[in-house]
């Protein structure tokens, strides 16, 4: 058999064994020891599987037909695109899988970890399978396995109340994708009964303008709800912070990136691309979710809420990316458009990278501190020196500072943006300056937010005793780090030859492709076709770094002088932690700026003192930012579904007579029936 | 021969809805038990006429008619009514007005829904259909808008003689062994509840089946 | 094929008798009708081999033939007898002697017995009128086991169930009535003429306005006793108040017999007059159960109730899956199987809970898999079969169900069913949620053995898990085959 | 390889008068207010000074404050070497565009934000916040002016930006290009902490934006601020200077060209800071929470510049 066969079935044999090994282990040491074998097994298999594949451009197959064929069976094909996404699940599931046997120590004895073993190996099956599903029964199985193992990994904590309600959430949410799912797939292969992606692909160049308008809806909402775009993302910054740290960074860097894979999957393979609203849809859909995101994140304290809300942003960023390309497609500007799905390609890898990373350091501080609210944190630099440079790479990372990945990818989408300009109907080329404003103003704030993530948790002095007594993490979780945040370093600086492998993907997806062949770009810029803007994270973090060396060397050669002293506090006496800028503090102007959309709740309570009128006893102000999306899309429908159910129960009355009135007004509505379709 | 026989169907199928009517009309569970008892022997003339024109088998099943349901089944009833001692019906959901009209308008819906079978059939017993519906339309009434857990065991009952006389007249007669099954079953259902009578007699201690609406959503 | 049939229908029967004659020794019957069953099991297996192998079987001369066994039938044993044998396990602890208690369990063994006898009969007897009379025996027998507890909610719950489907099985026989009487009128009397064989064999010649007129009857008969709305009241009030085991085999195959009745009719009616009739009304009432047994469902506090609207919302999709051509009646049976299954396991686990917690509430219920990890797991399982979860079979049958809506272009169908799907999951994740996590109330002593009861429940997870994802041959072959009984 | 050279002189050249620029524009102002005012060249002897004095670090500060002087000082340099002031690099080895540019300055700005806080003082705190609240709601403005320019270069390169508007002088007097530099001088106020935004010579930790973020810093440290606070002035004006006005830039070696050049640059860098200098000088600091609506205002600029490059064509 193929080699990439061989390596899918090292996948699926390590994930199911770790999944039973892990089950029956006798202690919870051995159970988090074998659920990080079998992923570390299962993830190997799968990134061999998905280089190779990658490497050759050959696609591997795979057919169990015995397997439910009644459904369909289990077919799979793991082509370019797929093995993309493959290979971005197991880069960050192998670090995490092992970040998570140290980091699963403090749940021992408190949750079965037992169940949490099998949980995880079957929810990095599920992941896996999805890119490689080549019909709808495999597709939809693998999918809801991921939801459902997802769920139980989110309830590991379930002894707190919000961790269920968390989960409720969750689970209503990733069902809707799951109920929106199914007739999108069914309207593609209406009426025919072959239901592998090789046929619906030709099936979906025969659909009608209308049944490609409802499976384009139904593809945006269900994946939608996957990725966490904005009206569908409530589920996100609640499972993420609940979820163990190292479940959250691979549902935040990878799991959602799924949704990605499905829209690309469905809009672009299956039915080749679509009209230019499509685009225009996908552009204003991520433009929103980008600045709604990283405006939420702002005035969010707790740390991993805080990251979930950021994945928002991001994955806001990849729609823009994909959006400017379809437009830019279904215009003609086949050669522009590849710019913005390379950057949208790109930029999903450099999520998973810098976000797996920040929720493994948030992980490793929760550990420390048992805690995740920022405003209990701060000096945790010195304590945590590795910790803290991790998270820093991270953050500079998803600011999409140079010579960062975060910037190549973010550059790629701005020249996407940019080439709309060719666009020759004012109309279409009208939207593109507005997102590249929205794009611009979330880079802004995300920089705002990271700063006082990183500012208020990792420096100045410890506001609580949790903190104080923090100390550096496990060594293979620190290592973990390191692998990841040499991930965002490397693929900054080789942005360039990472772009190009990104657009020979892209020209392996027939709805994609440019058609004529890439244009030869150097390996040192990031290019533009026919515009000669480039940039060169390399060159430019050796100008720095031959700057900063030459600088060193200047003063240290002049002989300085370092003195120790207290921070200048204009005569005050001693610095106390009370004194330092707090979370809150430090978003409040963006806060005030922005308050329309926060709508900021704020209620005042000064109580006097009881013997005099004159005297305020204290003064108490208190201001929260519920999103109002959730009051305004959410609660109408939790209030509609709850007065049906009223009125339904009201129907079982108990009255053995009204019983009986039913079944005799029942069988006079049949008569009637009857009687009427003589 | 087929004049005097339809007109003799007729009475009798007549006389089961008048039965049916009584039940509607009067108050007391004596009168509904005797009313119960007439339509039973009525149904088992019937049976016996008809298997004097048609196959005699018929006889067999009208002897069977009237021993279970003519005798055995008023008899438990009896005594079931003098051990509760229950003399008055409690106030009906509907008047004895309200349901006489009711039961009318039930007597034209069965006639409507009967029209089309005039015309399949050419059997002398046609006529009798319309009525059987009527019966059965009737006592589906007397279950639902009867308060008394002894009336709506009477009504059940009036409802398997509707269809025993349903079938009796349209068809002839099932076969025996479908009659003796039916039988099987009508005597079964009716001791289960009369043991459930008692037991609603036991917990409750009242038989008015408005006290049994604990159970709710 | 006889001696497979007497040794399908006969061990209940004993079993039955036997307790009625066997005053003392109830532990011994509890063994003899376990034993009992599972012969049937093996019988009813033996059935299906026989069907599929040499197609439906029949006694020697056919015009008096009173038994018939084709696919469909065989598949409804082979889920009675399964159901049966799981809950027999399951339940033979009720038989521990006390005076008082004895009499009780003597009662329970008979008509259990007597109750597993009366649908075998219901699914292998040939003339439709027997059938009637088997149904309506299933009524009476289960409803004796429903106040063997003497409480007042038991009482009342025992008397509305008998009343309703006393009312609702006599206007079946009212319109198995009208189509003999249809059947008398143009073939004249046919010796064996209420055989559906015959019946069907002759539909085409039948009215088609008469045969219609008896459908609506028919539908609303069997309707009652299938639980479809809104005839489904007795349902709730019955399942909570019946022991775990009568109540696993009421909701898990009484109403997938009831369903078995409409889909013969639906055949003899279909060949009559075009299927449009018989799917509108199907469709009809399918919509209108879901519609209310998944609005039940979202405001509820009892666990055992909840069960119970849930199988009216799963009834509901099988009457659906009906009205949707072959591809959807192969959904609707699969649907069928997996549920008996699937809430047959839910509701055993559910009686464990109510011996341990002494509460029906799910508010009173809290850290189930604190206090019975083994029973609070397998409860887990069964709910989130219930709610169509992958590895379980009713994902599938859910996954052809709405392909065949849209195959058959009815995508409001669809669309409905869906939405209705992701409230009843939402509403019992959520309950499902209040009763697993928290704290255990003290009053509950923590802790089970894996005991040999928890292992027959994990036989049935393992058959939902083997429906679900590898849906074997012969079951699918058995199923296509069966679809054939109800489409023409 | 004379290329590279001149790609390393362009800017030291910079460096050496940025302080002059600063000082430039603090006399011209003292003069205005009829102060005598330090003379020009003052700020290269206080550069000297602090060069030679010790660094005072706080307790609590990690190392986080002792490289942000070096990153913020880096970053200015390597735009300084990005952005056109004498001489039109026209060879493939420019590092990047106005894009890599305008990120790089944000790298300078984050980090002198992690430093403010890193010392745990308060006002280290709020000039970090201000800092930061100011430098996000300019980017869409920076961006959108980028993007009216691009548009009718077709490109973000600095060279492809010059060449197009000395190629068609008429475009440079057009609607789309006044209103994006006005929008980028305003920019230029935000970034670089001038009045009306923030006032570079209070006193008031208070009132300090950025200021307040360098007041821990001391000695060597404090002096590659300053000087890379001053070349990132210096930056910003030769970016609106040469990318609207790029007449007089030098496009090939010749010393006469690069001669040219260089006047040319100090004419128009006087220029600009002589506006600056009389508009510091009328007006006064606006309140925090009214510079977001100067800020949008300049938006709403660079956007009808971007809007009407497309009806112009």
């Amino acid at each position: 058999m193929a080699f990439g066969t061989v390596a899918l079935l090292v996948m699926a044999a390590g994930y199911t064994l770790g999944a039973v090994l892990s089950l029956v282990a006798r202690s919870d040491r051995a159970a988090r020891v074998l659920t990080a074998v079998g992923a570390v097994v299962g993830g190997a298999g799968g990134l061999a599987a998905a280089v190779s594949v990658l490497a050759t451009r050959v696609s591997v197959d795979a057919v169990l037909p015995t397997v439910v064929s009644a459904a369909g069976g289990i077919v799979i094909r793991l082509d370019p695109l797929g093995a993309f996404f493959l290979a971005l699940i197991t880069a960050v599931s192998l670090p995490a899988a092992v970040y998570g046997t140290t980091y699963m120590a403090e749940y021992d004895g408190r949750c079965s970890l037992r169940v949490f073993g099998l949980m995880f190996n079957a929810f990095l099956l599920g992941m896996s399978v999805v890119p490689c599903a080549a019909n709808i029964f495999t597709f939809v199985m693998a999918w809801e396995l991921m939801a459902v193992s997802s769920y139980f990994l989110v309830m590991t904590e379930s002894e707190h109340s919000e961790t269920r309600q968390a989960g409720l959430w969750y689970a209503a949410m990733t069902h809707l994708g799951l109920v929106l799912l199914l007739p999108m797939f069914f309207l593609i292969a209406a009426g025919h009964e072959a239901t592998a992606f090789v046929d619906l692909r030709a099936y979906g160049a025969t659909l009608t303008a209308g049944t490609r308008t409802a499976v384009f809806l139904l593809a945006l909402t269900a994946f939608g709800s996957k990725a966490g775009i904005v009206p569908l993302h409530v589920w996100l910054p609640r499972a993420h912070p609940a979820a163990p740290s190292h479940v959250s960074a691979l549902m935040s860097g990878v799991m959602i990136k799924l949704g990605i894979y499905g829209l690309i999957r469905v809009l672009f393979d299956l039915l080749g691309g679509g009209p230019a609203w499509w685009g225009g849809v996908l552009l204003a859909v991520g433009s929103v979710s980008a600045l709604l995101g990283v405006l939420y994140a702002l005035v969010e304290h707790d740390l991993k809420r805080l990251l979930a809300y950021h994945s928002v942003e991001n994955i806001g960023i990849i729609l823009i990316g994909l959006g400017a390309g379809s437009l830019l497609h279904s215009v003609g500007l086949r050669a522009l458009a590849v710019i913005g799905w390379t950057g949208a390609l790109f930029h999903t890898l450099n999520h998973a990278c810098f976000k797996g990373l920040l929720f493994l350091g948030a992980g490793s501080v929760k550990q420390q501190t048992h805690t995740g609210n920022m405003e209990e944190l701060g000096g945790l630099i010195t304590r945590m020196p590795q910790t803290a440079l991790y998270f820093l790479v991270g953050s500079a990372a998803i600011a999409a500072l140079p010579p960062l990945n975060g910037f190549a990818s973010e550059w790629l989408v701005f020249q996407s943006l940019l080439a709309g300009a060719h666009i020759s109907r004012p109309e279409i080329a009208a939207g593109f300056p507005i997102a590249v404003g929205m794009l611009a103003l979330t880079s802004g704030l995300a920089a705002a937010c990271f700063v006082k993530a990183f500012g208020i948790s990792f420096l100045a002095m410890p506001r609580s005793d949790h903190a104080a007594q923090a100390r550096e993490c496990h060594w293979s979780m620190r290592a973990m780090m390191l692998v990841l945040a040499g991930g965002c370093v490397v693929l900054g600086l080789a942005a360039p030859w990472v772009a190009r492998g990104m657009s020979r993907i892209i020209d392996g997806v027939p709805g994609l492709s440019a058609g004529e062949p890439i244009p030869p770009s150097s390996s040192l810029w990031l290019t533009v076709p026919n515009s000669s803007a480039q940039v060169s994270p390399l060159l430019l973090a050796v100008l720095l770094g031959a700057i900063t060396v030459a600088v060193l060397g200047a003063i240290h050669a002049g002989g300085l002088r370092v003195r120790r002293a207290d921070t200048w506090g204009c005569g005050r006496i001693s610095q106390t932690p009370r004194m330092e800028y707090t979370a809150s503090a430090f978003a409040e102007p963006l806060r005030r700026v922005f308050a329309e959309v926060y709508q900021p709740t704020q209620d005042l309570s000064i109580n006097m003192h009881p013997e005099s009128r004159y005297f305020i006893q204290s003064i108490t102000y208190t201001s929260h930012v519920v999103p109002w999306f959730e009051q305004v899309f959410y609660d109408p429908v939790i209030r509609t579904a709850r007065g049906l159910a009223a009125q339904t129960r009201r129907l079982q009355a108990g009255s053995l007579h009204l019983y009986l009135l039913y079944v005799v007004a029942a069988l006079v509505a049949a008569l009637a029936c009857a009687w009427w379709f003589q | 021969m087929g004049g005097a026989f339809s007109q003799l169907v007729m009475l009798g199928s007549s006389g089961m809805l008048v039965t049916a009517l009584i039940v509607l009309w009067r108050k007391g569970v004596p009168a509904y038990i005797t009313a119960y008892r007439w339509q039973s022997w009525l149904l088992a003339a019937l049976t016996a006429t008809v298997g004097y024109y048609g196959d005699g088998q018929l006889y067999w099943v009208a002897g069977l008619l009237l021993g279970l349901k003519g005798v055995a089944i008023p008899a438990l009833l009896r005594t079931m009514q003098r051990r509760f001692g229950t003399e008055r019906e409690a106030a009906p959901y509907v008047n004895t007005e309200v349901s006489l009209l009711i039961a009318s308008v039930l007597v034209v819906f069965a006639y409507l829904l009967g029209r089309p079978w005039m015309a399949v059939t050419q059997l002398p017993t046609r006529q009798g259909l319309p009525l059987a519906m009527s019966v059965l339309f009737v006592s589906l009434f007397i279950i639902v808008s009867r308060k008394k857990a002894i009336t709506q065991v009477i009504g059940f009952l009036m409802l398997e003689n509707a269809i025993a006389l349903l079938a009796v007249v349209g068809t002839f007669g099932v076969p025996f062994l479908v009659e003796f099954g039916v039988f099987l079953d009508a005597l079964m259902g009716f001791l289960v509840m009369q043991i459930f009578i008692y037991h609603i007699h036991d917990t409750f201690d009242t038989l008015d089946v408005d006290a049994l609406a604990r159970l709710r959503h | 094929m006889s001696l497979i049939l007497a040794v399908l229908l006969a061990p209940p029967l004993g079993a039955s008798s036997l307790a009625i004659l066997v005053r003392p020794y109830q532990r011994f019957v509890g063994w003899v009708s376990t034993i009992g069953v599972a012969l049937s099991l093996a019988a009813s297996i033996a059935l299906c081999t026989t069907v599929m192998g040499a197609g439906p079987q029949q006694e020697a001369v056919p015009a008096t033939a009173l038994w018939r066994v084709d696919a469909l039938s065989a598949l409804l044993a082979l889920c009675v007898t399964f159901v049966a044998l799981v809950a027999m396990l399951l339940g033979r602890r009720a038989g521990h002697p006390d005076r008082e208690e004895l009499a009780r369990t003597r009662y329970f063994w008979i008509f259990t017995n007597a109750f597993v006898f009366t649908m075998l009969i219901a699914v292998t007897i040939q003339n439709v009128a027997l059938m009637w009379v088997a149904i309506e025996a299933t009524t009476i027998t289960s409803a004796m086991v429903i106040p063997l507890t003497r409480t007042k909610a038991s009482v009342e719950a025992s008397w509305k169930y008998l009343l309703i489907c006393s009312v609702g099985i006599a206007l079946a026989f009212a319109g198995t009535v009208l189509a003999y009487f249809d059947f008398v009128a143009t073939a004249g009397e046919v010796p064996g003429a209420l055989n559906w064989t015959v019946l069907r064999g002759a539909a085409p010649s039948l009215h088609p306005a008469l045969l219609q007129l008896a459908f609506a009857f028919l539908l609303i008969g069997y309707g009652t006793k299938a639980g479809l709305a809104p005839m489904h009241t007795w349902l709730p009030d019955a399942h909570a108040e019946a022991p775990s085991l009568v109540s696993a085999l009421m909701s898990g195959v009484l109403l997938a017999v009831a369903m078995y009745a409409i889909g013969r009719w639906k055949a003899v009616v279909d060949a009559a007059v075009d299927s449009s009739f018989t799917n509108r009304l199907l469709m009809g009432f399918g919509v209108v159960s879901v519609v209310i047994g998944t609005f039940s469902l979202v405001i509820q506090r009892h666990y055992k109730r909840m069960l119970a609207y849930s199988s009216v919302e799963h009834m509901g999709l099988v009457s659906i899956g009906l009205a949707l051509g072959p591809l959807g009646a192969f959904a609707a049976l699969l649907h069928t199987m997996n549920h008996a299954v699937a809430k047959s396991l839910s509701f055993l686990a559910a009686g464990r809970i109510l011996h341990r917690y002494d509460t029906t509430e799910i508010g009173k219920v809290t850290g189930l898999l604190r206090v019975m990890p083994w029973t609070g797991a397998l409860f887990a399982i069964g709910i989130l079969a219930l709610v169509g979860l992958p590895p379980f079979g009713l994902f599938v049958s859910e996954f052809l169900l709405v392909r065949a809506a849209v195959v058959t272009g009815r995508f409001w169908v669809a669309g409905l069913v869906l939405v209705l799907l992701l409230t009843a999951f939402t509403s019992l994740v959520h309950h499902l949620n209040r009763m697993l996590y928290g704290e255990p109330p003290p009053a509950v002593t923590i802790g089970e053995r894996r005991g040999w009861s928890v292992t027959v429940l994990a036989v049935s997870v393992g058959v939902l898990i083997v429906l679900g994802v590898t849906l074997p041959r012969p079951v699918a072959a058995l199923i296509t085959q069966s679809v054939r009984g109800v489409i023409p | 390889m004379s290329r590279y050279a001149v790609l390393v002189v362009q800017p030291l050249v910079a460096l050496g008068l940025a302080p002059g620029l600063v000082g430039f524009v603090r006399w011209l102002k003292a003069r205005l207010q009829s102060r005598r005012g330090a003379p020009p060249w003052q700020p290269y002897f206080e550069i000297r000074k602090l060069f030679g004095k010790e660094a005072v670090v706080s307790h609590t500060a990690s190392w986080i404050f002792r490289a942000t002087p070096f990153v913020v000082f880096g970053t200015s340099v390597v735009v300084a070497s990005l952005v056109p002031l004498i001489l039109v690099p026209a060879s493939p080895l420019v590092a990047g565009d106005v894009f890599a540019a305008v990120y790089l300055l944000l790298l300078g700005t984050f980090f002198l934000a992690l430093a403010g806080l890193d010392t745990g003082s308060p006002f280290g705190g709020m000039g970090a916040s201000r800092e930061m609240t100011v430098v996000a709601l300019t980017e869409p403005t920076v961006a959108l002016s980028i993007v009216a320019l691009a548009l009718s270069a077709g490109s973000t390169n600095f060279s492809q930006i010059v060449a197009r508007t000395i190629a068609e002088p008429a475009a440079a007097l057009g609607p789309g290009h006044l209103l994006a530099f006005i929008a980028l001088f305003v920019v230029t106020l935000a970034e670089t902490g001038r009045l009306p935004v923030d006032n570079p010579s209070t006193h008031l930790e208070l009132t300090m934006i950025h200021e307040a973020m360098v007041l821990e810093y001391s000695g060597p440290y404090l002096a590659l601020i300053e000087w890379g606070s001053a070349l990132k002035l210096l930056v910003f004006l030769a970016l609106a200077a040469n990318l609207f006005i790029p007449w007089g830039l030098a496009f090939a070696l010749a010393p006469g060209a690069l001669a040219i050049g260089l006047a040319s640059a100090i004419v128009k860098l006087g220029a600009l800071a002589a506006t600056i200098a009389v508009l510091e000088t009328r007006v006064a600091k606006l309140r925090l929470f009214r510079v977001p609506e100067l800020l949008s205002a300049s938006f709403v600029l660079a956007l009808l510049a971007v809007m009407s490059t497309f009806l112009v064509r």
